[in-house]
Parts: C-alpha cells; structure tokens; sequence
C-alpha cells in the first residue's frame, strides 16, 4: 500500500529554499571552477575555453538533478556548453538559444541530450530559433537505455548514464575539429552502440515537496528505473550485487552481441546514495561476466557519473568499442569534473 | 459578459492559485507513473504567469497580448514538457484573439479547441495516450458542440469543464503511450495521469471563474 | 525515543555478503584500475607507479567506507599505499607492514592517518614491526576536525575530511624528493593549517547489520559529527544551507585567525548521499563568507571526497596556504579517484 | 581440574558463539555512542580465533601456544581498537601460561589482572575512562583478591565474572576519555560502553565454563 504523503516524513536537504536550489548551485558552481566554467545567461553554462573557429560547438543540457551530468561535463575536449533546467525538467528555449549562440563557431551546432518529451520538445523550438539566426542546428537523442523499451522501439527509449560515454565520443570529434556531418554521424554511432541498464534502493525528493518520489518496502528494489526517481519498469525482491549485474548484463550482452576479443567500456554509475565500496562490488561481477565472455575491458570509469539527486541504486553502461570510438573515448578532456588524458 | 485584459489576468491569477493547492496531490500524481514534479511545475509556470502579468501594463494590452505573454512567461520559468505545450497553447489562443479588444464567454470558449490542438501539434499526441490531451481534447469538443447547438459561452466552458474532468478520470484505465510515463507501460494502469488532472483543474477554474459565469 | 533495532527496517545495499564487502570491494577496485594501483596483499594497495630509489614512502590508511580515501588517493604524486581496513575499522598491522615494505626505497617513511585509537594501536604496532626491519618510519596523525575537541587538546581530535589537503601536501613533498624530515614537517605543517567541520542529515549502516547506526529526527541535524556514522557533539534543528555554512566557518575562522588577502583552499564533501547539489549551494555561501573576509580561494574542491558510506551530510574544509603549503596543493598527482595538473 | 590446549580452544569456540548472540545488542550499543561496529568487530575477530584453532594441531600445542595463536588470528582479522587491546591481552597471557602443559582453574583465574594489564599499556588507559578497562580491571582484581584469601579458581572466576559485570554496567555513568566516544563527552552520560559490555560477556562465558566450572 502506498502511503500518501501526509503520513511520510520530510527529506532532510542542505538547502535554502527550494525554488531557489538552481540559481543558488549555479553561483557555487561557478565560484567552485572559475577555470573551466562560464555562465552566459542566468542558466547557460559555457565552457572557459571558449568556442574556436571552425570547430562544431557541442550542447548538452537537461534537468538537473543529475549532476555532475550535464554541466561537469563542459570543458575542453567534452561539451562546449550546457543549458541548465529545473530539476528533473528540461530547460526552456531561452538559455539553449544562449548557449548555442556561444559556442557556434561558423561550422555548425550539435544538440546532444537525453530522450524525454520534455527535452525533445524545448531543443526542437530552440534549433527552430537558431535556424532563424543562421546557425545550423543538428540533433542527436540519447537512447542507451535497454530497459525503457524494446529493441524494436531503440528510438523511444530514453538516455541515462550511457550519456557519458556518447557526449564523451562527440565531444572529442568535435575536439578534432571534424566537420558537423561527421560529429552528428559520430554521436549517432555512439549512442547506437551505449547500453545502460539499472537498479533502484531509494527514491530521492524534490527539494520543492521533500517527500520521497515513491516508495521501496524493505528488501525489495526498483528494476530498469530511469534518471528522474520514476519507477522502474518492474519491482523485484532486492538481489546480491552478482545477480544484480547478471540481470543488467544478460539483458546488455543479449542485444550487444559481441564478438569474442571485441573491446568494451564500462562505467558502473551510482544513482547517488550509492556509494563507491557498492559500485566497485559490483564492477567486481563485471569484470567477471566480461572476461568470461571473452571480451577485452578498454577502460572502467565508477562512481556517480549521473544521478537522481540522493537516489539509492546503480546502473552499468557497456560501450561497444570499435576503432572509431576507442580514440574518442581515450582522447584527452578537461571538465570541472571529469578528466581523461 | 466581456472579458478584456485584465479579466484574463484575473483568471490567470486564480489558476495559479490552484495550482499551489494542488500542487503536492500533482505531484504526488506524478511519482505514481512520473518524476513527481508535476505540481511544482505548474505552480512555477502559473506563478511566472501571474508575476508577469502583475508587471505588465495591462490597459495597453490586449486579450491576445496577455495570452502571448503568458506564453513567454510560462515556457521560461518552466521548460519541462508543460512549458512548451502550454506556451504552444497559449499562442494558439493568442492568435485566434488577435485584433479583439476583448472576447465573450463565447470566443473564451472557443479558445479551447484551439488550445486543445496546439497541446497536439506540440506533443505529436492524440486521444488514448494517456496526457493532458485527453481532458483538453474532450474539453474543446464539449464547448465546440455547445457554442455549435447555439448554446451560451457559460453553458460551453461549463460542458467542457465537466467533459475535463471526465476525461481526467478516463485516463486511470489507460495505458500511456507518450512522456514519462510510457516506459512504465501496464504498471501505469491504475493511475489518473497529472497532466490531465492539472488541466481539468485549469478548466474548472475558467469555467467557474466570475468573468465568465456572471 | 530512540527506537530499538528490532523495530527499525534493514537497510538495502547492493552487496553480496556483509562479510566479504572488503575482498570484494578491492577485487573490484583493481579490475577497474590497471593502471594505477597493485595489491600486494589481500588487504594492501600500492600504487602501479612503484616505489622511487631516495623517495620518502607515504603510507596511508585506515578503516574502509570512506573511499575514495584513502585507497582513491593512491598513485603518482600523492600516496603510495593504502592499508585497508574494515568498515570503520583500522586495519591490523600486517597490511600496514606490507605497504612499508613495498613503498620503502631507502629514504625512510612517513604513516599518515587519522587519529582515531585503533588506527594509532594498529600503526605504531606495524611501526615497531617496521623498525625491526631497519625501514625508518616516522608517524604523523591527522587532527582537523574542530568540533571534536577544544583547540587546547588538538591532539585528541580527530582526523577527517580535512586529510584531502594534508596528504595531498605530503603526497607533493615526497614527490620532489624532499627527506624524510622535511616531508614529517611539512605533513605537521599541513595538519596545522587544516580545519574541518561537518554536519549530518541522515544515517548510515554497517554491511554485516544493515542498521541505522543512529537515528535524526525529520527537522534535526547532527552538528561536529565523524565519518564513521559516529553522533554529532550536539543535535539541533535542520538549518538552511546558509546558516550551516555560517556556523562551520565560524568556528573554523575564529581559529584559523586568517589575516585579510591570505589565501586558502577549500574542499566542500559530502559525507555520501547529499548531492553535489547541496554542496554548491553550501559553496556558494562558503565563498561569499570568505569573499567578505579579504581571503583569496586559491582552489575549490567539490563533492564526496571523504565518505561514511551513505551518510548524509557534509563537512567544509579551509587549508589556510601559504608559500610552502600553496605549490603542494598544486603539485600534479594522477590518482585512481583525484587527480591535479 | 586442569585445562589444556583443546580445553582452551574450547573456551574461546564458546566465546565466539556468545559474541554472534551478542553481536546486534553491542552494535547497537556502539551505534549510541560510537560507530555501531562493535560487534561486528568481536564476531570477525573471536570467529577467527575458532577458525585458526579448528585448523590447529591443538594436541601438539600448549595453552600458551593457543593464547598466542588466538592473539594473531584477531589481530588480523579485526585491526580496530579491539584488535591490539585483546591481542595484547591474548600475548601478555600467552607469556604468563610460557612453559605450562595445562592450566588449572586458579591459573587461569591469575590470567585476568595480566590481561586487563596488557588492554590498559596498549591502550594507555585507566579505570575510570569508560573503555572495556572498567570490565577487565574490577574483574582481574575481584580474581586476585579471592586467589589471594585462598579461594577456588572457580570461585575467583565467578567473582570475575560478577565484577566485570557491575564494572561494564557503571560504564553507563561515566563520562568517557578514550575512544571514538570520548568525542562526545557529556552526550554519552547514561549509555553503557560496548568495549566493557563485551568483556562483561567474555568474562561470564569463562567463569561458567565446563573446563573451569566442574
Ligand atoms: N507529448 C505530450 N503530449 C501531451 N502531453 C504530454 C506529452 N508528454 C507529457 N505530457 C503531459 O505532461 C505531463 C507531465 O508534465 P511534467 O511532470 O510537468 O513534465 P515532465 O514529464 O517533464 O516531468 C504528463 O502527465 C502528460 O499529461
Ligand atoms: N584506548 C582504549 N583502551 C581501552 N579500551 C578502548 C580504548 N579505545 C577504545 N576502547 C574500547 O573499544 C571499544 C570500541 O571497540 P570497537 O567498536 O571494536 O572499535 P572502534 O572504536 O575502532 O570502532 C570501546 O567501547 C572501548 O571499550
Ligand atoms: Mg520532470
Ligand atoms: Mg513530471
Ligand atoms: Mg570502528
Ligand atoms: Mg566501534
């Protein structure tokens, strides 16, 4: 039985008001990497760095929530910029415009964000608007992951912590200064080629209402849940840390299909509360599964890398790696919270 | 019996304060079948509304004037899906009133089939998909058949208030198909949908609100 | 009315056994981390970068839930072991005689930990050990915690988040091949120069009990708590981000007796579910109170840094710089969970 | 009357099975003023004192040699502050049993004051500083004395025993000065020490010990 939230306690956050959590990160964010980070408009994030000539500029953005996913991942070598939502919400046109105006350097913009209605429906009337002003606009959707639908509907599904990995591959193509069609063609095979699947042990609270987003009873867990503290598609008994990355690997490997010797990334993300000594337990497994699929671990990024805030679980994202991702992934970036190279 | 600006102000004023009472059962809405922010989100969007329009010179502007900006105000303070579908319908309706210096309960409720398609057009949604277009749509259909049959502006926002809150309900019984929502699939059956339950609520208000009924 | 356990839910942790969290945990952590850290015993960690002929050998350590210290903080530039205890629980002798072992090259050793009595029984045991055979082992405790006794007994404090920046400067002085003296004082130095303060919102549990270790009321907080889930020196109400900032810097400023344009580093950490978020927006008021004070932040470090787990809360931390202290903290390090430069 | 190694290993088998009773009641003394791993950590350490004895060759071994095997194997497992006191503990008692082939009621009895001995050098701390201390020292003189007057070894450990006892439960007024509790200062007036509450347990398991007992 679900309880209504006159019978549920309020969250403990260190806030100050919850209509203000946004503006008031921001400034903190700003104050804390003055290196890397600029702020264009009161919620458009750039990069220090600044645009180059030439170069296609990179937007990223969605709700917050997340953090560091999206704006610990503008710097040189990752994102040019990100627009700033409310949280759990994407951001209006306004500061997407903004940031595409910043870092469009005369070769065009990429949009690369997550699958949500929300989202989609706020970059498209933002591109519109760019349109308008002369800057070529492109758009590529994260789909990583597996759980949100079916294979045959890969383009309903929405983007997680598999963002990462496919920021990261576009990112550096556009570090490269390759062309717009290259890095929208490289973002697209990216994502294609992300799968992220997790779990849930806690639900998280806006800092607006305070109240847990659902409930988990003792013992059980959230499975195939998203970003946002949504439920999962289904509920389950709470598994072992092994069975718990069996069943997101089993699922993974089944549509990735990879070949023996046939390289991978991994990242095994916390979903916040989560904490590293869980994460590495679990990458523990992993590896395990990986090896005795005969497959080569590349590299292994663990920790929270995209959350819901202080929500409780795990998720694990697969790259498949090929030659044209390896070097993008091990090409060098510097973001305020994020480093390769 | 004719609404000019501020009238529509007024309105705006009342539905943004009940968005703030309904804000936690919104949300509490939302975190069956969603991201649980539903509530804060309308009250967010409302509140950007009715602060704009407190700001604004409201005896130099039209009805059309005051729907665009309230378009303006709610797609900035919100983004989300909300802001792009209620901005969508509020410059529907903004168009539709252009060059009217006020507009009957009548042309009020004719608005709403207009608002009704620009929340489609947006979304790419239809009936059945378990989103607010399933009381919107029914809502616009209502008081279209009651200004149609030659009936009065009241009697339509009141049909269609009441066809809100019917479509509302329906969408317990509905499996979704787009938004959040959709990935739940059959574990969303059970639950009314917030977007539909805030857009029944925004109707009621309108319908019952004293610029139109009296 | 506290409640007893028999009442309380268990909490849900995505392991696979409360006794193998530990070998689990490291077993994951290497397969992650090729190429930065080596286990030369079940419960020892070295780093992959290997001992240096005429470096000082900087051992680090103490209980496990607090990664990423101490074991995300070892490789170049920064330590060069880990001994790795239980949760909460100083590791025996053993492990700690290895790491001396293993990071020895010929120029002595410096243990660097907090100040906790098992970790001080535990150490000068493999110290003596050590002495045995013939590796020169000097000791420095960490003591930055300021809630946890007065300034009068600063040596009965404890170490806690503050160990960030003091290994960090240890780290960098035995880098530069500075002697085993010089790399001892200068590690006294730093714990001098290093206050820290924390607050807690939520508890955290053991992995063998699955427990609440303590309970907070909704509304109240834990001020001048440890990392290990301990209670607070005082309970009071939730105070806004502001006023907890506020009462950290406080007591931190009212000892650190900083003249206007020194500078400092300072590090925002949370004690493992609180958000990055909350911490921005704690950073915010951080900066604004030291803007106001004429101090320069020389750098920021933001996020879960020094862990109880899943621990609620956060804890601020000044290192006041100065001409020693400043180039340490900016000495490069390349460390499996930090890295500068 | 006399106890030998595999008596010894007895005890200490019967040890372990009293802290796994004990082990959430002294967590959650811990979790009051400490880290709420206190039992967790007598589990880990007297399990691994029985796992390394259950792989000895208790035949070839004196009690010394088990004392001393028992004082490696918690060390290692536990590390802790509990890990050095009780090792010292176990090794100061290993060197007072040196050169005996069994031990006899009385002897054993003799071992509690060298024990507590060992906790307060390791430890550096003293009656009064709410540690395990103010179990081990009552216990180890309440033995003496009865030693000393000529009593049983029996006799001695029940003494032990109830002194250890009423030492840990005065635990609870004190205000503590070593440990992670000492932090707390006041705020742990009123809660008994785990440390002592553990010893209390020990010390009982011993004294009503068959091996000792009959
Ligand atoms: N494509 C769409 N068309 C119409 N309504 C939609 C669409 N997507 C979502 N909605 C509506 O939006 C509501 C959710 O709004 P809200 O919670 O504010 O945004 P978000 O989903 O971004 O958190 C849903 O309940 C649904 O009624
Ligand atoms: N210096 C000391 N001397 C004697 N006993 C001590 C000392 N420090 C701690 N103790 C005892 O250890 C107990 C805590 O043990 P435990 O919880 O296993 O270790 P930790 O404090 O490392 O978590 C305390 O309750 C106290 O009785
Ligand atoms: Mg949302
Ligand atoms: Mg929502
Ligand atoms: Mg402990
Ligand atoms: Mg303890």
């Amino acid at each position: 039985m679900r309880r209504s939230w006159e019978e549920t306690v309020q969250t403990s956050k260190i806030i100050n008001s919850g209509d203000r959590v946004i503006e008031e990160m921001l400034d903190g964010l700003l104050a804390a990497h003055p290196r890397h980070l600029r702020r264009i408009a009161p919620r458009a994030i750039v990069a220090a760095s600044g645009p180059r000539p030439g170069k296609v500029g990179l937007v990223i953005g969605g709700g917050s929530g997340h953090e560091p996913t999206f704006v610990g991942f503008v710097g040189r070598g990752l994102a040019d910029a990100a627009a700033v939502g409310n949280v759990f919400a994407s951001p209006p046109p306004d500061p997407i415009l903004a940031c595409a105006r910043a870092v469009s350097g005369g070769a065009g913009v990429l949009f690369l964000y997550g699958n949500y209605a929300g989202d989609v429906m706020n970059f498209d009337m933002a591109a519109e608007m760019a349109a308008l002003e002369e800057i070529e606009v492109r758009t590529v959707v994260t789909t990583d992951d597996v759980a949100s639908a079916p294979i045959a509907d890969r383009d309903k599904r929405r983007g997680v912590a598999g963002n990462f990995f496919i920021f990261k591959a576009a990112g550096a193509a556009s570090d490269r200064m390759l062309p717009l069609d290259a890095v929208e063609r490289i973002a697209r095979h990216a994502n294609a080629r992300t799968h992220t699947m997790g779990v849930a042990t806690a639900p998280c609270s806006l800092p607006q209402t305070r109240r847990a987003n659902f409930e988990i009873p003792e013992g059980e867990m959230e499975i195939g849940l998203g970003i946002h503290g949504e439920p999962g598609i289904a509920k389950g008994p709470l598994l072992s840390a092994d069975a718990i990355a069996d069943l997101i690997l089993d699922r993974i490997l089944e549509e990735m299909q990879p070949a023996r010797g046939d390289r991978v990334a991994v990242l095994v993300n916390s979903l916040g509360s989560t904490p590293l000594m869980e994460l590495y337990i679990l990458n523990r497994r992993v590896r395990a599964r990986l090896d005795a699929a005969g497959l080569e671990v590349h590299a292994t990024w663990v920790g929270p890398y995209c959350t819901a805030m202080e929500m409780g679980g795990a998720s694990i994202t697969l790259m498949h790696l090929d030659e044209t991702l390896q070097p993008l992934i091990d090409h060098p970036c510097d973001c305020a919270m994020f480093r390769v190279g | 019996m004719v609404l000019g600006a501020r009238d529509l102000a007024d309105v705006f004023s009342a539905m943004a304060e009940a968005m703030a009472s309904a804000r936690d059962h919104l949300c509490e809405l939302d975190g069956v079948i969603g991201d649980a922010d539903h509530g804060v989100t309308m009250v967010l969007g409302f509140g950007a509304v009715r602060a704009a329009l407190a700001e604004a010179d409201l005896e130099a502007m039209s009805p059309s004037d005051v729907l665009g900006a309230a378009a303006r105000a709610f797609l900035n303070a919100v983004g989300a899906s909300s802001g792009p579908l209620y901005a969508t319908a509020f410059l529907r309706a903004a168009a539709q009133a252009k060059g009217k210096a006020s507009l009957t309960a009548a042309e009020v409720a004719a608005l709403l089939p207009v608002m009704g398609e620009g929340i489609a057009f947006r979304g790419k949604g239809a009936r059945g998909d378990k989103t607010m277009l399933d009381a919107w749509l029914p809502a616009g259909e209502a008081a279209a058949a009651v200004l149609a049959a030659g009936g009065s502006g009241a009697e339509a926002l009141q049909k269609a208030a009441i066809a809100a809150e019917a479509g509302a309900a329906a969408t317990a019984a509905m499996t979704p198909r787009l938004g959040r929502a959709a990935r739940l699939g059959a574990r969303a059956v059970g639950h009314v949908d917030p977007g539909a339950a805030s857009a029944a609520i925004l109707i009621r208000v309108l319908a019952d609100h004293p610029a139109v009924a009296r």
